[in-house]
C-alpha cells in the first residue's frame, strides 16, 4: 500500500517559502524524480539566487550555491568534471531570464546534458515584488507601478518558446501546477528531464508557473486563479521541443 | 640536463597548467593571452581533458566555480577587462573556500585601454577586484621558465590552502618566447584529499555543500576572521622575493615581472658607472614579502619603484620601508614599457639630486 | 470576534516604532511584522522586549539576519485563528501594503482597524494632497480601507513642540477633506503632551 | 660569445618573426642564453612588424633591446626607425631591392643585399628573409651554418620537411653574398 511520505532526497528542514507558494510542490516533484530514478548518490544541484537561494538546504545532495544568474555555468562545471554525475539547477525568473540569460542560452546551445528547473512566477519575490523579465504587459510590480508598459518597458520573455528553436535543447516544456492534473503533468515532465540527461541527450528545461500570493498580493487560492486566468493564457502550457519524442 | 624547449609564455603557461594535472580550462579570447586557449584547444582532447569556450568571462569563471567545487584542477586566463568581468566569480570562489588557478596576462587599461603590455592590475589583484574580505595569491613570474615552475606551483598552493592563486604576467611576457624545461618543479606540500568536493555522495557520505552566504552576521564574521587567519599563515610562509645585487646597494629598485628584467639591465648599467644599485623583485605580490624592504631599509639612501603603472605596488613598498627611506617612483603606462635607459637616467637624477 | 490593528503608512513615517508602542500600551497578544520590502528598522528587532512583555512576535522567516528574503511563516495565519488582539506592522507605501492582500478574506472575520501612519516631514505626505493620494495607493494594493489617520510627524533629535503641532494641524486638516477620524498624535515621551500617545524608543536605530 | 641584441624588423608577412625564430633556435642548440620578443597586436598585421632576440652566454635581463648590437632590416621604415639605435660598431644588413636610402651613420658597418630580387630570381620570393639571413651569418659569424642547420630543422613545421631544403638553399645562397 502507498503511503504519503516525504521524499527520501528531500532534508527534514521545514521549507521557508511563503504559504501558498509552488517553490514547495516543485522542490518536492524533484525530490521524488531523484528518488524515484534512484539518482541521489550521483546527483549534483546548483542552488540560484532568489527566493529558492537556500535550495542547498532541502535536497539531500551534494549542492553547489550559484551567484546571480550563473547556475547553468556553475553547471557545466560540474558536469564536465564528473558526467556521470546528474547535475541539476534550479532556478526563478529573475535569475534565468534577467541576469542569467547568456548562461542560460549557451548552456542550451551547447546542448549541456544537465536539468534546469525554472520556476516562472513573473515577479522577483526575494527582493520584495520588482518587474521580472517574465512580468506580464500591464501587470502592477514595485518597479512597474503603473502596470508593465511594453513601449517603455518591453515584452515578457518566452523562454521555452525561445529556447525551443536552438539544436542543443532536447526538452523544453511548460508546466504548473495549480491542480492535481498539471501537478501530474509536471512531475512526469520534470522525470523525463532527468532521465534525458541519464540518456545523455542534452539540455532539458522545465519551465513551471507558478504563483507567488505575498508579492501579488492574493490569498493563495486567488493566486492560482489569477495564474489560470492571466498566466496560461500568455505562457501557454505543453511541450516545446522535445528531439527524440513525439513532437 | 633536462631538455629544453623554446616556447612563448602563453604556451608555457598553459602546457604547465596540463603538466600540473589541470584538466579544465573555460575561458574566452581577448588579447593578449589568446595563445592559452588555442593550447588547451588542441590539447585538452587528446589527453581527455576538457576545453571549453565559454560564451563570456562571467560564465567562464563560474564554470571554474563549478569545476572546482566539484574536486577538478581548473584553470581559466584573460587579460585585464576580462579579469574585471571575472572579479565576481573570484569573490565566490574565494568565499566558498575552492581552489583554481587564474591567469592575467595584463594590458594597458582602464576601460579598453590598449593591448600592450602593462602592470596596472597590480591593485585588482591584490586589494580586491571583487567584493568583500578576501584575498588570492598573486605571483608574478619574470621570465618564461618562471613562468611554468609559479604555474606548477601554483596549482598546489591554490589546492594546500583552498583559495584561488592568480598568476600575473604582462602581454610582453605572455608574448616572448625563452628556451624552458619542464622537469624541475617538485612539490613540498602534501596535499590533502578533497572530501568537500561535490562528487555525488554515492550514498556513502554526508552531503557537501558549497556555498558562501550565510544567515547571520555572527557566523560570516567567524568565517571570515578564520579565513584571515590562514592568510596570516600564508604571509608568514609564502611571501617570497628575488634580491640582486643589494648588499652593498646605495639604491634598490623594487621591480616585479619583466620590468624587473629591464631593471637588472640598467642596474647593469649603473654600476659600468659606479653607481651602486641593486633590486628586489617580488614573486608573491599578495602576499608581499616585506622583509628584504625591513632589511634594507636602514642601509640604503632610498628605494625606487619601477612599475609599467601609474604606481601602485609602490603603495605596498612604502608600507614595507615605512618611512625609513625615501620611496621614489618612476613609471609608463598605457603600453608604454620602460627602458633600461630611462630608469639609469632616473637612478643618475637621483645619486645626482644627493650630491 | 479578533481584533485586528493594522499600521501603515509611508516609509520613514515611523509606523513601526508607533505599532510597537501600541502593542505594549494596549498588552495585544501578538505583533505581526509584514514588511518584506525593507529589512532594516524592523518590529523583529524589539523582539526579545516585546517577549518579556507577553506579547508573541511573527516575523518574516529571515527578519534581522543577513539575508533578505520576504517569505513569511505560516504562523501568520494564527493572527486571524487565534489571537484575541493583534497588531500587524507592514512595509512602507502601497509596496510594503500588498502583502496584505493575500490575508484579504480573513479580515472580514475580525474586527480590522487600518491606521495610515503620518509624518509631514516626509516629502511624499508633506501636504494634504500628499497623503490624500498614500492612502489611496496603501488601499489599492492592500484591498483594505484606512480608517484613520496617525500623526507622528518628527524629525527624529530635532524634532520641537512646534514640529509636532504643526504636523497635527496637517494631519486633521486631512482627515477633514477624506472624512477620515483623527486617531491620536504620536510623540516621543520627553515631548508629549497631555491626551498624546508618548512614545519609547524601541526600534534602536540599529548598532551603526 | 658576447652578447648580441638583434632586431629584425619589416613588413608583416616577410617572415620576420620566422626569421627570429630561427636566430633563437640556433642559440637554443648551441645552449646558449635566449629570448625572443615579438612586437604584436594590430602592427602584426600588414603593418611593421619587428622582433627582438637576445643571443648571450649570461642570463637575458632585459627581453626587450633598446640599443641593437646586430639591425636586420628588410623595409625603409624599419630601417629609419632602428638605424639611430643601432649600438656605436654594430652591424646592420639591409634588403637594397626594398630600401633605397643605404645607411647613413658612420660608426656601424652597413651592408645592402638585394635580397628580395635574388629570391625572384630563385623563384622563392617569400624567401628574401633566408637569404638575408645567409649574409648576416657571412658578414658576423655569430653562429656557424651547422648550428643553422639544425635550428632550421626546429623551425620548419614537421608536416612540411620539404621546406626544409628550399630554406636552407635560400641561406646558402645569402651566404655567397
Amino acid at each position: 500500500m502507498a503511503t504519503f511520505k516525504r521524499p527520501h532526497s528531500l532534508t527534514d528542514i521545514t521549507l521557508h517559502y511563503c504559504p501558498g507558494c509552488n517553490h514547495g510542490i516543485v522542490h518536492r516533484l524533484v525530490a521524488e524524480t531523484i528518488d524515484e530514478l534512484g539518482i541521489e548518490g550521483t546527483t549534483v544541484g546548483v542552488a540560484p539566487v532568489g527566493c529558492a537561494v537556500f535550495a542547498y538546504n532541502y535536497f539531500e545532495c551534494d549542492m553547489q550555491e550559484a551567484a546571480h544568474g550563473r547556475a547553468p555555468a556553475v553547471a557545466t562545471g560540474i558536469k564536465r568534471v564528473n558526467p556521470d554525475n546528474v547535475v541539476f539547477t534550479y532556478q526563478g525568473d529573475g535569475d534565468l531570464a534577467a541576469i542569467g540569460t547568456a548562461e542560460t542560452v549557451h548552456a542550451a546551445a551547447r546542448g549541456e546534458n544537465i536539468t534546469v528547473i525554472f520556476i516562472n512566477n513573473a515577479i522577483y519575490g526575494m527582493t520584495g515584488g520588482q518587474m521580472a523579465p517574465t512580468t506580464l504587459p500591464g501587470q502592477v510590480t514595485q518597479t512597474s507601478p503603473y502596470g508593465r508598459d511594453v513601449q517603455t518597458q518591453g515584452y515578457p520573455l518566452k523562454i521555452c518558446e525561445m529556447l525551443s528553436t536552438l539544436d542543443g535543447v532536447a526538452l523544453a516544456e511548460r508546466c504548473a501546477v495549480n491542480n492535481i492534473k498539471n501537478i501530474t503533468e509536471t512531475k512526469k515532465a520534470i522525470k523525463k528531464a532527468f532521465q534525458n540527461q541519464i540518456d545523455k541527450k542534452g539540455f532539458s528545461i522545465i519551465e513551471v508557473l507558478s504563483t507567488c500570493p505575498t508579492n501579488w498580493g492574493l490569498s493563495p487560492v486567488e493566486a492560482l486563479k489569477w495564474l489560470e486566468e492571466n498566466m496560461i493564457p500568455y505562457y501557454p502550457l505543453g511541450v516545446y521541443k522535445d528531439k527524440d519524442g513525439d513532437k | 640536463m633536462e631538455e629544453k624547449v623554446l616556447m612563448k609564455g602563453n604556451e608555457a603557461l598553459a602546457r604547465a597548467a596540463i603538466e600540473a594535472g589541470c584538466r579544465f580550462f573555460f575561458g574566452y579570447p581577448i588579447t593578449p593571452q589568446t595563445e592559452v586557449a588555442a593550447y588547451m584547444a588542441k590539447q585538452m582532447p587528446k589527453i581527455g581533458g576538457t576545453f571549453l569556450q565559454a560564451e563570456s568571462e562571467v560564465a567562464a569563471i563560474n564554470m571554474v566555480y563549478g569545476a572546482a567545487g566539484a574536486g577538478a584542477r581548473v584553470l581559466t586566463s584573460s587579460s585585464s577587462p576580462g579579469v574585471s568581468l571575472k572579479s565576481e566569480g573570484i569573490s565566490y570562489i574565494a568565499g566558498s573556500d575552492l581552489p583554481c588557478v587564474i591567469c592575467n596576462i595584463v594590458r594597458g587599461g582602464p576601460g579598453l585601454g590598449g593591448i600592450q603590455p602593462a602592470q596596472s592590475d597590480y591593485f585588482q589583484a591584490t586589494k580586491g577586484g571583487g567584493h568583500g574580505d578576501y584575498h588570492m595569491i598573486v605571483l608574478a613570474p619574470c621570465s618564461v621558465q618562471e613562468m611554468v615552475n609559479l604555474v606548477k606551483e601554483a596549482f598546489d598552493l591554490a589546492d594546500y590552502y583552498r583559495m584561488p592563486v592568480m598568476i600575473m604576467g604582462d602581454g610582453m611576457l605572455g608574448q616572448m618566447m625563452e628556451p624552458v624545461s619542464f622537469g624541475s618543479y617538485k612539490s613540498s606540500k602534501e596535499l590533502a584529499e578533497k572530501t568537500w568536493a561535490t562528487t555525488g555522495t554515492k550514498l556513502e557520505r554526508k552531503r557537501n555543500i558549497i556555498n558562501s552566504l550565510y544567515i547571520t552576521p555572527e557566523e560570516l564574521e567567524k568565517l571570515v576572521v578564520e579565513r584571515y587567519k590562514k592568510y596570516d599563515t600564508i604571509i608568514e610562509s609564502e611571501a617570497r622575493s628575488e634580491e640582486y645585487m643589494c648588499e652593498d646597494a646605495d639604491i634598490i629598485i623594487a621591480a616585479y615581472g619583466t620590468i624587473a628584467r629591464v631593471s637588472k639591465t640598467a642596474i647593469k648599467r649603473a654600476r659600468d658607472k659606479g653607481l651602486k644599485v641593486g633590486l628586489i623583485r617580488p614573486i608573491t605580490l599578495w602576499p608581499f614579502d616585506k622583509k628584504p624592504f625591513e632589511k634594507y631599509s636602514e642601509k640604503v639612501k632610498s628605494f625606487l619603484t619601477v612599475e609599467m603603472s601609474m604606481g601602485q605596488m609602490i603603495e605596498d613598498v612604502k608600507l614595507a620601508v615605512s618611512g625609513k627611506a625615501p620611496v621614489e617612483f618612476y613609471g609608463r603606462t598605457g603600453g608604454m614599457i620602460p627602458t633600461p635607459e630611462e630608469i639609469l637616467e632616473k637612478l643618475e637624477n637621483m645619486m645626482g639630486g644627493e650630491r | 470576534m479578533k481584533k485586528v490593528t493594522v499600521f501603515t503608512g509611508h516609509f520613514g513615517s515611523g509606523k513601526t516604532e508607533v505599532a510597537v508602542n501600541y502593542a505594549i500600551a494596549n498588552k495585544v497578544s501578538a505583533i505581526c511584522d509584514l514588511d518584506i520590502v525593507n529589512p532594516y528598522f524592523r518590529t523583529n528587532d524589539a523582539k526579545k522586549l516585546l517577549n518579556e512583555k507577553g506579547i508573541k512576535v511573527i516575523a518574516p522567516n529571515f527578519a534581522s539576519t543577513n539575508v533578505d528574503i520576504p517569505s513569511l511563516p505560516p504562523d501568520v495565519y494564527s493572527v486571524f485563528a487565534s489571537c484575541e488582539s493583534a497588531i500587524l506592522d507592514v512595509g512602507g507605501d502601497e509596496d510594503g501594503a500588498t502583502v496584505l492582500g493575500r490575508y484579504r478574506q480573513l479580515f472580514k472575520d475580525s474586527e480590522t482597524e487600518v491606521f495610515m501612519v503620518v509624518n509631514v516631514f516626509r516629502p511624499e505626505t508633506s501636504d494634504v494632497e500628499g497623503i490624500a493620494l498614500m492612502k489611496d495607493a496603501i488601499e489599492n494594493a492592500s484591498r483594505l480601507k484606512i480608517s484613520g489617520l496617525i500623526n507622528n510627524s518628527n524629525l527624529l533629535e530635532l524634532t520641537t513642540r512646534e514640529h509636532i503641532e504643526r504636523g497635527e494641524e496637517l494631519v486633521k486638516k486631512a482627515c477633514g477633506e477624506l472624512s477620515l477620524p483623527f486617531i491620536f498624535t504620536s510623540a516621543m515621551r520627553e515631548y508629549a503632551k497631555e491626551g498624546e500617545f508618548p512614545l519609547n524608543k524601541y526600534i534602536k536605530m540599529a548598532q551603526w | 660569445m658576447a652578447t648580441h641584441e638583434i632586431i629584425l624588423a619589416g613588413f608583416g608577412g616577410q617572415g620576420i618573426l620566422f626569421a627570429g625564430k630561427l636566430l633563437a633556435y640556433c642559440g637554443m642548440v648551441s645552449d646558449k642564453e635566449l629570448s625572443w620578443l615579438p612586437s604584436y597586436g594590430p602592427e602584426m598585421r600588414g603593418g611593421t612588424c619587428n622582433c627582438h632576440v637576445i643571443l648571450s652566454d649570461e642570463p637575458v635581463s632585459s627581453p626587450l633591446i633598446t640599443k641593437p648590437t646586430i639591425l636586420f632590416a628588410m623595409n625603409q621604415p624599419s630601417l629609419e626607425k632602428f638605424e639611430g639605435k643601432v649600438a656605436p660598431g654594430g652591424f646592420i644588413i639591409y634588403d637594397s631591392s626594398l630600401i633605397a636610402s643605404g645607411v647613413t651613420r658612420t660608426d656601424v658597418t652597413g651592408v645592402a643585399l638585394p635580397a628580395t630580387q635574388l629570391a625572384h630570381e630563385m623563384n622563392e620570393s617569400k624567401l628574401a628573409n633566408m637569404i638575408l639571413m645567409g649574409s648576416l651569418i657571412k658578414h658576423t659569424g655569430i653562429i656557424d651554418i651547422e648550428t643553422v642547420k639544425k635550428a632550421l630543422t626546429k623551425v620548419v613545421p614537421a608536416k612540411k620537411p620539404e621546406l626544409y631544403d628550399v630554406n636552407l638553399n635560400c641561406i646558402l645562397k645569402g651566404m655567397e653574398n
